[in-house]
């Protein structure tokens, strides 16, 4: 029954800035805004996608999706209604997209949109979006939480260089979620009730919700596993002993589940020595003096115990892994070959190699020690990593020096700035990132040699790594317009190959899943990690 | 004094703007970017049009130029619309968060209760327990009193209060119980079972932040106690058949209070400044955790604004602090 | 009080001191202040005690109070009985705290020896002299303000209603002397201690206090304990004296035998130090003092200068400080420190400027050394003009000239050694090696009598009197032709003071050194200068030799200041109780004010008179 | 040319001897065991100071405290050769033992040794920082108080300091400078450069303040009038008579100082400006235990104590020090 269960309260440890996801691209902003606006379809914790505002699911076969590839018709269902109970129609949908697609409005979720030629409102019950070319992938704009429909009614005035001054609108949208915002207060705290519109009468279980934020991950765990204020905890990161330690105070349960973002070491391909003038330092000029070597790189990978790693940094919320594109089924390569730690492998390949073990225990080459500079954001467990790798690849004769870098200016693009994950002024970087949605395409594209961030580009490339191989850009262009799902599989498998075991650019090292806290009184929780973790946040109930 | 207050406000205000401009360009030329905090999932493409629309193409003159507009003129005036409801600047863009997109000063409204209800409280605690054991540490000096007080104001002042605050959380919020971790900014006091509420969530971060403000506050309050102890008039107090109590708390004190209160009214800024890490630990929100997020988002609104205010507080504190030392002392006059 | 007035000299004593021992704990170990000494004191009897500085008058009257403890003092031996009205003598070394507490302010009262100090900076005259109404009497506010106004008029405070709600600082220093003893008279203490309450005023305002002191003791039967080391103040005040030598009473008797026929050494070299108003008559050349000492007694020689030439002439010399005020901190008006001052200082003669406190006379003594910048006027030296150098110049010019200042412990460094301050201004200029330094400081601490041992020490390790010595050594380092000594002696007692203004006549004589002598003394003045310019409100109003001025005063304010001066003769008793001295005209003036011009009467060659403007009588 | 100044061995004839040959109160003044006269004696005013300071029974103990710090820091790694930064991840989390009398920490290495290791770096972080804050923060602040033209410019600039968001300003610093440090001095004593010359620029504001206002009191102090008269240069006239005058402030300042430079190296090296993570600091380590404060509370006590107990006692030496410099306290 709706609004019976009172208030359930939400700990995210990065406050909420804004409910429209469209104007931040937040992962914390876009999750709570969830909670309100939606799309025309997600995904559920499989990753299949599944209607929330549509009658169906557009296929082929039903006709949703045009033969040729180039548009899909979306039926939304009917009596639909906003949380002021104006009706949901076609129009609200095509609004959106002109929304985010005003070229001067600053969407963050425009990669969503790409390709759209036009969206229609048919009737107000049917939207068409058509696309310039054939999709393999058709799911993208109005799909999954980063692309929820806005209300035009509301929205109307907020339009291009007006998106940024409709603060009413930004901070309290009206949606059709399960709730909507009563109040808001800017990265502190959000307190909503039910939608007394929503379509499922007997939901949400909730009569309110509150979503706090701030503060740190480790005191955010422990409100909802030791003290027990708080009903869930977002993004429980904590180190396992500590886990373990929480869910001996027996308040709560941490739920876990893998997705696709991967932790891993980058060895960069071009030198990154200040001695070379700014300019030609880091770019394709220059190849890395010694991770041009395979042998090098394959050793640096056979140095590490991910198992290790994963016990020691992430415990039940990680698990080692080969691969870049880790799941979906579909599209996981599975590889098992860099699991098991091999010191004495990886001194033998160097040995083979001709590098030696000088008199500082340092392997050289004609001059050229095997010296790196390990860079990666602050991060309590990235910088426990960086000691421990250290101490791994000192073993097989490769002096580390380590730097961390404040995560704004890491992974911030100011081209000005010299640590920057783009720039890669160093050696080894370890970050962990991942792909939105269920298809790896678009992230595999990352690697392609124009990908590679230049000072022509103002360093704004994601191949961060400067992997360049031709083979690479062709799959990468095949499986662009590949749309049979098995040779699809096939094509990704085989690239996430080419950029990890095959050549050890990258070094995956964890799968790190989601992994939040809830209370033992909060019921309804599924862990999803394709759409945001409070989708069915209209199931949740107080468990009595 | 009045002409004095009013040329030093006067000789303030080019000052203030010169301090404005380089708080301008520290945060222009320093690194980090409003977008860190993007995914990386969302392509650069997508970025560089999200930079452009928070203004960023301009030139940094121009950028400057306009906050100055907004803060000096839109700003005030907006408020001077909402209250006589004129529109003299109506339409005109406010100054506005890159973060939230939310107009600066509308969050800055948001997070000063919260800020002086638990920052300025502990400020208050924090004086109301130095000045007491400043006045009998220097009264008893080198005693047991005075040796407990140097030591507790000592630790008190080494022990950063990321880890008191934790302690405190870990012992009598995860253990005993007894007040909540997470401070709930939107109680409203109404009755008494929410005040009580909200007596129980501040007696941790207040705590904390008294402990620390009372350990330097004490210091300054022996020192200048122990100055005038030492002071003739005292002896013509005693002299009169004065109490003990009477010489110390009237007259030495009177007098050793002039120092400590121009201290204590310099402290006053960091009220507004809020406390960072307590706020943070303690999950306050209130004007420090604004200001460190904003400056971790790289909001430069935000932080330009929240700067500049505090930098007004500070000239207008230490004129303050200039000027209560004129009253307190009846020596000093400015003419 | 009835048994009061009515008791005859030699009536029971309201105080007796027995065998009084007082030590303090230092570094040094447990020191003695007061050693051993009995005294007893009548009601309606003013006993003067007199020794040199730091024989134990100050601890002696503090133990009375038991405020010795609070300085770290503790009572080690004998009785102070004390008659608190009851007719029974209840021992103060002895009584608790609260006893303490009822007899001080209420039975006791005191002046204490810094009265610029004493005052609380932050309350008002009103409430600080209320408070021991409060306490002892029980009175209301209100009641207490009605008696502190009472007590105002009584003390012949002008404007005694305004004063209640002024604060100390803004009184002058006479005014916030003269407030202390209101204090201690509030609850009309049986006995007044006043410690040298004198010491730092000028004559004028001396002799006003003084008169009232006297009158109150008459009127109210008091009983005074007086402390001081001014013979004259002695003489003039003293029923019995009392003299003390480290932490001894070495001599006690009625005054007129103690100054007629002394018994001790002390007592006498004491008295033989103590300059007299008129001792010079007749005279035209300073003599040194002729002191007490051993076998080897030679005759002071007069300093004459044969064929004086002028070293400094100082002409139409005009010194204001800026009032501000208004929005941008213009000048509203200003402050005519030193107007319109001319004078001629001859090479190895001594020019001494008296006056009134506050009328100038140090301002006058800094311009000539440009430490303040004059307004116009002209100063030579010895044909340089001095207002003209730049300021390199001017540091090179500052060797010839060199000040001591009024205050000796103010003006020395309390961080730094005494060696190091002497030394310092050779090496300012760069004079000398190291070791020729070392040589002519050695010199000079044998010139100023303070023994080599001294010169790692601090300022504050030293007495006054060699500090005063230390400030002298300091200017002599550069041998300077010109010294402006600005209330050199003042500060001292006698003994010390007659040894300090020997050595500087001394030195005067055997280097030839000029003197402008600044000093409130009028005996002093006449002792050691062969010119004497009297100035009142920024301007000279009678200048001439000093045997012109002292035997043959013109001015009317010369001969007020004479007649303030005390004499050292108790049987020459001459403190009237109705002086009533005018306030001093303010030296205030708005910005366009044009000052008229000095115009003298010259009465005899070089003896000259002001005639306009009138500025006083 | 005999000297005026020095008298002829005897007194020239008619010169009068004082008093009674010396005043009363000349012997009273001289201590009994002074050799008299004895010019020769240059006792260095530091051994003054020094039997001042041994007076003082707390300012002893701490520098005896300190003393055994320093040794523990400087003096331990020397006797314990494990190396601190050595990862042992099959010892990881262990408590005492005799491999590793402290126990280890969550990645094995031995906190016995970090201990060590960091408290060298905490102590010259803090020393330094505090050293540099202190010494600018003295220099403007008796520029300052001691020119009126430069009261006004320098009381701006201390606001303006107080003012400056630490953060942006802290990045800009390292962004600049973490380079050409490093490939000067190597990245180690770059980055403690840095460090040290971030946290002192950023906290000489109090000490100028607190300074500038004594200095305009001492200003007005008729010492330094007699010393301008005897033409003392201005330069040495803030040497030799305002710095003496203006110390005890400056004490305060220090002490307070050093606390405060070794926390927030801590806090610096949590936003990623600080030293690399493998380089342990006693703020690190206390701010790296505390999530494990309740498995392990002895991680926190540790580095907590040894932080709180350098303080402290720096705090005790500075009372001592200050004491004894003052000559009127020393006379007592
Ligand atoms: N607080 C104290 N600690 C140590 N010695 C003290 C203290 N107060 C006074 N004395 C010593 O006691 C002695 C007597 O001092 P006292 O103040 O009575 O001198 P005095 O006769 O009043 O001199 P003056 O004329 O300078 O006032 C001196 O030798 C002095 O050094
Ligand atoms: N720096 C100054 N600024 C303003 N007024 C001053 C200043 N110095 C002195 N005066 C004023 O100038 C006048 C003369 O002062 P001066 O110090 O010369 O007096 P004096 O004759 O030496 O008095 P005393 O006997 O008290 O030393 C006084 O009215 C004083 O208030
Ligand atoms: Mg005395
Ligand atoms: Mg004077």
């Amino acid at each position: 029954e709706r609004g019976t269960d009172g208030q359930v309260k939400i700990l995210y440890s990065q406050a909420v800035s804004t409910m429209n996801g469209y104007m931040s691209g937040g992962t914390k902003d876009i999750e709570v805004g969830s909670l309100v606006l939606e799309p025309l379809a997600g995904f559920d914790e499989k990753g299949n996608i599944i209607p929330r505002l549509v009658s169906e699911i557009p296929s082929i076969e039903n006709g949703g999706i045009s033969a040729d590839r180039t548009s899909i018709t979306w039926k939304i269902k009917p009596d639909m209604k906003w949380s002021d109970g104006t009706p949901f129609t076609s129009e609200d949908v095509k609004f959106t997209a002109d929304y985010c697609m005003h070229p001067e409005g600053g969407c963050a979720q425009l990669a969503r949109y790409e390709g759209i030629k036009s969206v229609e409102a048919v009737d107000p019950l049917t939207v068409k979006v058509t696309f310039d070319k054939a999709q393999a992938n058709p799911f993208t704009a109005f799909v999954g939480s980063t692309s929820p429909i806005l209300q035009k009614a509301q929205f109307q005035n907020c339009l291009g260089t007006a998106a940024s001054t409709c603060t009413e609108q930004n901070t309290k949208p009206i949606g059709t979620g399960p709730f909507r915002v009563t109040d808001f207060k800017v990265n502190d705290v959000v307190m909503l009730e039910a939608n007394p519109n929503y379509r499922d009468p007997a939901k949400p279980a909730f009569a309110t919700a509150m979503v706090k934020g701030g503060g740190d991950s480790e005191s955010a765990t422990r409100a909802v596993m030791e003290t027990g204020e708080f009903d869930y905890a977002w993004n429980t990161q904590v180190n396992p002993e500590l886990q373990e330690q929480m869910k001996a105070g027996g308040k709560g349960v941490f739920e876990v589940a893998f997705g696709t973002l991967v932790e891993r070491i980058e060895l960069n391909q071009t030198d990154p020595s200040s001695d070379l003038p700014e300019g030609e330092r880091g770019t394709a000029k220059h190849p890395h003096p010694f991770f041009s070597d395979p042998k090098v790189r394959q050793a640096m990978s056979m140095a590490l115990d991910r198992q290790a790693l994963s016990d020691i940094g992430y415990g039940e919320a990680g698990r080692p892994t080969c691969d870049l594109v880790p799941a979906p089924e579909a599209y996981a390569a599975k590889n098992t070959s860099c699991l098991t730690q091999d010191i004495e492998g990886a001194k033998k390949l160097l040995d083979e190699a001709g590098w030696t073990v000088g008199a500082d225990g340092i392997r050289e080459k004609d001059g050229r020690k095997l010296k790196v500079l390990f860079q990666s954001s602050v991060n309590p467990v990235r910088q426990e990593f960086q000691s421990i790798i250290k101490q791994w690849w000192s073993e097989i004769g490769v002096d580390t020096e380590l730097k961390q870098v404040d995560g704004s200016v890491f992974f911030g693009a100011d081209a000005g700035s010299p640590d920057t994950v783009q720039k890669f002024y160093a050696d080894v970087q370890m970050y962990a990132n991942n792909f939105d949605g269920t298809d790896p395409q678009p992230y595999l594209a990352q690697w392609t040699c124009d990908k590679a961030p230049t000072p022509a580009n103002q360093w704004q490339g994601e191949n961060y790594v400067r992997y360049c191989d031709k083979a690479y850009d062709e799959g990468v262009m095949q499986m662009l317009s590949e749309v049979d799902g098995a040779k699809r599989g096939e094509l990704a498998k085989k690239l996430n190959n080419m950029i990890t075991v095959d050549s050890n650019v990258n070094l995956p090292l964890i799968d790190r899943g989601r992994f939040s806290a809830r209370s033992n009184t909060l019921g309804g929780v599924v862990m999803n990690v394709w759409d945001t973790e409070l989708w069915n946040a209209s199931d949740w109930f107080r468990v009595k | 004094m009045l002409t004095y207050t009013l040329r030093r406000i006067a000789l303030a205000i080019p000052s203030l703007i010169f301090i404005s401009l380089v708080i301008f360009l520290l945060l222009e030329l320093s690194p980090g970017d409003p977008l860190g905090n993007v995914p990386l999932t969302v392509p650069p493409e997508v970025k560089a049009k999200m930079r452009e629309a928070l203004g960023l193409g301009q030139a940094w003159y121009i950028r400057y130029v306009l906050w100055l507009k907004q803060f000096f003129w839109i700003e005030p005036m907006h408020w001077v619309d909402q209250w006589l409801g004129t529109s003299i600047v109506e339409g005109q863009q406010r100054i506005i968060s890159f973060q939230s997109r939310v107009p600066v000063f509308d969050v800055i409204a948001q997070r000063i209760p919260q800020t002086l209800i638990v920052v300025g409280f502990s400020y208050l605690v924090g004086v109301l327990i130095a000045i007491p054991i400043g006045i009998y540490s220097a009264y008893r000096q080198y005693s047991w009193f005075d040796q407990l007080g140097t030591f507790l104001s000592m630790v008190g002042f080494s022990m950063p209060t990321f880890f008191t605050g934790v302690v405190l959380i870990i012992i009598f919020a995860v253990n005993l119980q007894w007040f909540p971790s997470v401070y709930d900014t939107t109680l409203h006091v109404t009755d008494w079972p929410s005040f009580w509420k909200q007596v129980r969530q501040m007696v941790m971060p207040v705590t904390v932040l008294s402990l620390y403000n009372a350990a330097q506050i004490s210091r300054f309050m022996r020192a200048s106690m122990l100055d005038n102890l030492r002071q003739d008039y005292v002896r013509t107090a005693r002299a009169k058949g004065l109490a003990e109590r009477t010489v110390v708390l009237k007259h030495v004190l009177r007098n050793s209070l002039i120092p400590v209160v121009t201290v204590i009214a310099l402290g006053l800024p960091s009220v507004f400044g809020g406390a960072i890490i307590t706020e943070q630990v303690f999950r306050v929100n209130g004007l420090g955790q604004l200001l460190i997020s904003a400056i971790q988002a790289n909001d430069i609104p935000m932080v330009l604004t929240l700067t500049f205010i505090f930098a007004i507080l500070i000239v207008a504190f230490t004129l303050i602090a200039d000027l209560l030392y004129g009253v307190l002392d009846p020596r000093i006059r400015y003419d | 009080m009835l048994d009061d007035a009515a008791a005859p000299v030699g009536a029971a004593p309201l105080v007796s001191i027995d065998g009084l021992r007082v030590s303090f704990q230092t570094r040094e170990g447990r020191v003695a202040g007061v050693n051993e000494i009995s005294f007893d004191i009548r009601p309606g009897e003013c006993v003067c005690v007199v020794g040199e500085s730091g024989s134990g008058k100050s601890v002696t009257s503090l133990s009375l109070m038991r405020l010795v403890e609070y300085g770290g003092g503790q009572i080690e031996r004998g009785a102070m009985l004390f008659d608190r009205g009851d007719g029974r003598p209840v021992d103060l070394a002895r009584q608790s705290d609260a006893t303490m507490r009822d007899v001080r302010g209420n039975r006791i009262g005191m002046i204490f020896q810094e009265p610029m100090t004493s005052l609380n900076p932050v309350f008002t005259i009103g409430d600080q002299l209320a408070e021991s109404l409060i306490v002892h009497r029980g009175m209301t506010r209100a009641q207490a303000r009605a008696r502190a106004l009472a007590l105002l008029r009584e003390v012949r405070i002008p404007e005694p209603e305004r004063r209640l709600d002024q604060y100390p600082h803004e009184l002058s220093g006479g005014m916030r002397q003269r407030v202390v003893i209101a204090m201690a008279m509030a609850c009309e203490p049986r006995l007044l201690i006043c410690d040298e309450p004198t010491t730092a005023l000028d004559v004028t305002i001396q002799a006003e206090i003084l008169a009232l002191i006297n009158r109150l003791k008459r009127e109210k039967r008091m009983a005074v304990l007086f402390i001081t080391h001014d013979m004259a103040v002695v003489a003039q005040m003293a029923d019995r004296v009392v003299v003390m030598l480290r932490g001894d009473k070495v001599e006690e008797g009625p005054v007129e035998q103690i100054f007629e026929s002394p018994r001790e050494d002390y007592t006498k070299a004491l008295l033989a130090a103590v300059p007299r108003l008129g001792e010079m008559e007749g005279t035209d050349a300073p003599v040194p003092l002729r002191l007490m000492r051993g076998a080897s007694a030679a005759e002071p020689r007069p300093i004459v200068v044969e064929d004086p030439q002028p070293l400094l002439e100082v002409r139409d010399l005009c010194t204001r400080f800026a009032v501000k005020g208004g929005l941008l901190r213009r000048t509203v008006a200003q402050v005519h420190a030193v107007e319109d001052v001319s004078f001629t200082l001859n090479g190895g003669e001594t020019l001494s400027l008296v006056g009134e406190s506050g009328c100038g006379k140090s301002t006058c003594g800094r311009s000539i050394l440009r430490l303040v910048e004059p307004t116009s006027g002209s100063v030579r030296l010895g044909g340089t003009d001095v207002l003209a150098l730049s300021s390199g110049q001017l540091r090179r010019a500052r060797q010839d000239m060199q000040m001591i200042f009024q205050d000796p412990f103010a003006s020395l460094d309390p961080q730094m050694r005494l060696f190091d301050q002497i030394e310092e201004p050779m090496l300012n200029y760069g004079i000398g090696s190291r070791t020729e330094r070392a040589d002519r400081i050695a010199a000079l601490f044998d010139r100023v009598e303070l023994p080599r041992s001294f010169m790692r020490r601090y300022p504050h390790e030293m007495s006054g009197g060699q500090r005063q010595r230390i400030a002298i050594a300091r200017a002599l380092a550069l041998r300077p032709r010109l010294i402006i000594a600005d209330e050199a002696v003042s500060a001292l007692d006698v003994s010390v003071q007659a040894q300090v203004l020997n050595l500087l006549m001394e030195l005067q004589q055997d280097m030839g050194i000029s003197m402008l002598f600044i000093s409130h003394d009028m005996a002093v003045v006449e002792r050691v200068s062969h010119h004497v310019a009297v100035m009142y409100l920024g301007r000279i109003v009678e200048i001439g030799t000093r045997r012109q001025v002292f035997e043959n005063p013109q001015h009317s304010y010369t001969r007020q200041l004479m007649a303030a001066v005390p004499v050292a003769d108790p049987r020459q008793k001459k403190i009237s109780e109705d002086l009533n001295f005018k306030p001093i005209p303010s030296p205030i003036h708005p910005l366009g004010y044009q000052p008229p011009r000095s115009t003298y009467r010259e009465v005899a060659p070089g003896h000259r008179v002001m005639v306009e403007p009138v500025t006083h009588g | 040319m005999t000297d005026p100044l020095v008298p002829d061995s005897t007194p020239p004839q008619g010169q009068p001897a004082p008093l009674t040959g010396q005043t009363p109160a000349d012997r009273a003044a001289m201590p009994l065991a002074d050799p008299a006269g004895a010019a020769t004696d240059q006792r260095s005013q530091w051994r003054d100071v020094w039997a001042q300071f041994r007076r003082h029974r707390g300012a002893m103990v701490a520098l005896m405290v300190f003393l055994l710090i320093l040794l523990f820091v400087l003096a331990g790694p020397w006797l314990w050769s494990l190396d601190a930064t050595f990862v042992d991840i099959r010892a990881r989390n262990k408590g005492p033992s005799w491999a590793h009398p402290l126990g280890t920490d969550q990645l094995g290495r031995d906190t016995l040794a970090r201990l060590m290791i960091g408290g060298r770096t905490s102590i010259a972080v803090g020393m330094t920082a505090m050293i540099i804050a202190v010494m600018l923060g003295s220099l403007i602040g008796i520029l300052a108080g001691f020119y009126r033209r430069l009261d006004a410019p320098l009381s701006r600039l201390i606001e303006l300091f107080l003012a400056l968001p630490l953060l942006p300003l802290l990045l800009l610093m390292v962004t600049l400078f973490r380079e050409p440090l490093a490939k000067n001095f190597g990245a180690g004593p770059g980055t403690f450069l840095l460090i040290v010359v971030a946290i002192g620029a950023t906290s000489w504001m109090q000490a100028a303040r607190i300074v500038r206002g004594d200095v305009l009191g001492l200003k007005e102090r008729e010492f330094i009038l007699a010393a301008r008269s005897i033409g003392t240069p201005s330069g040495r006239m803030m040497r030799r008579h305002v710095l003496p005058n203006v110390l005890s402030p400056i004490m305060v300042a220090a002490t307070l100082g050093i606390a405060s430079a070794i926390i927030t190296e801590s806090a610096l090296s949590f936003l990623g400006l600080g030293f690399p993570p493998d380089f342990p600091t006693w703020g690190r380590l206390l701010f790296d235990a505390i999530p494990q404060m309740q498995n392990y509370p002895m991680r926190v006590v540790l580095p907590g104590a040894l932080i709180s107990l350098t303080v402290l006692t720096v705090n005790y030496i500075g009372d001592g020090l200050r004491d004894a410099l003052d000559p009127r306290i020393r006379g007592r």
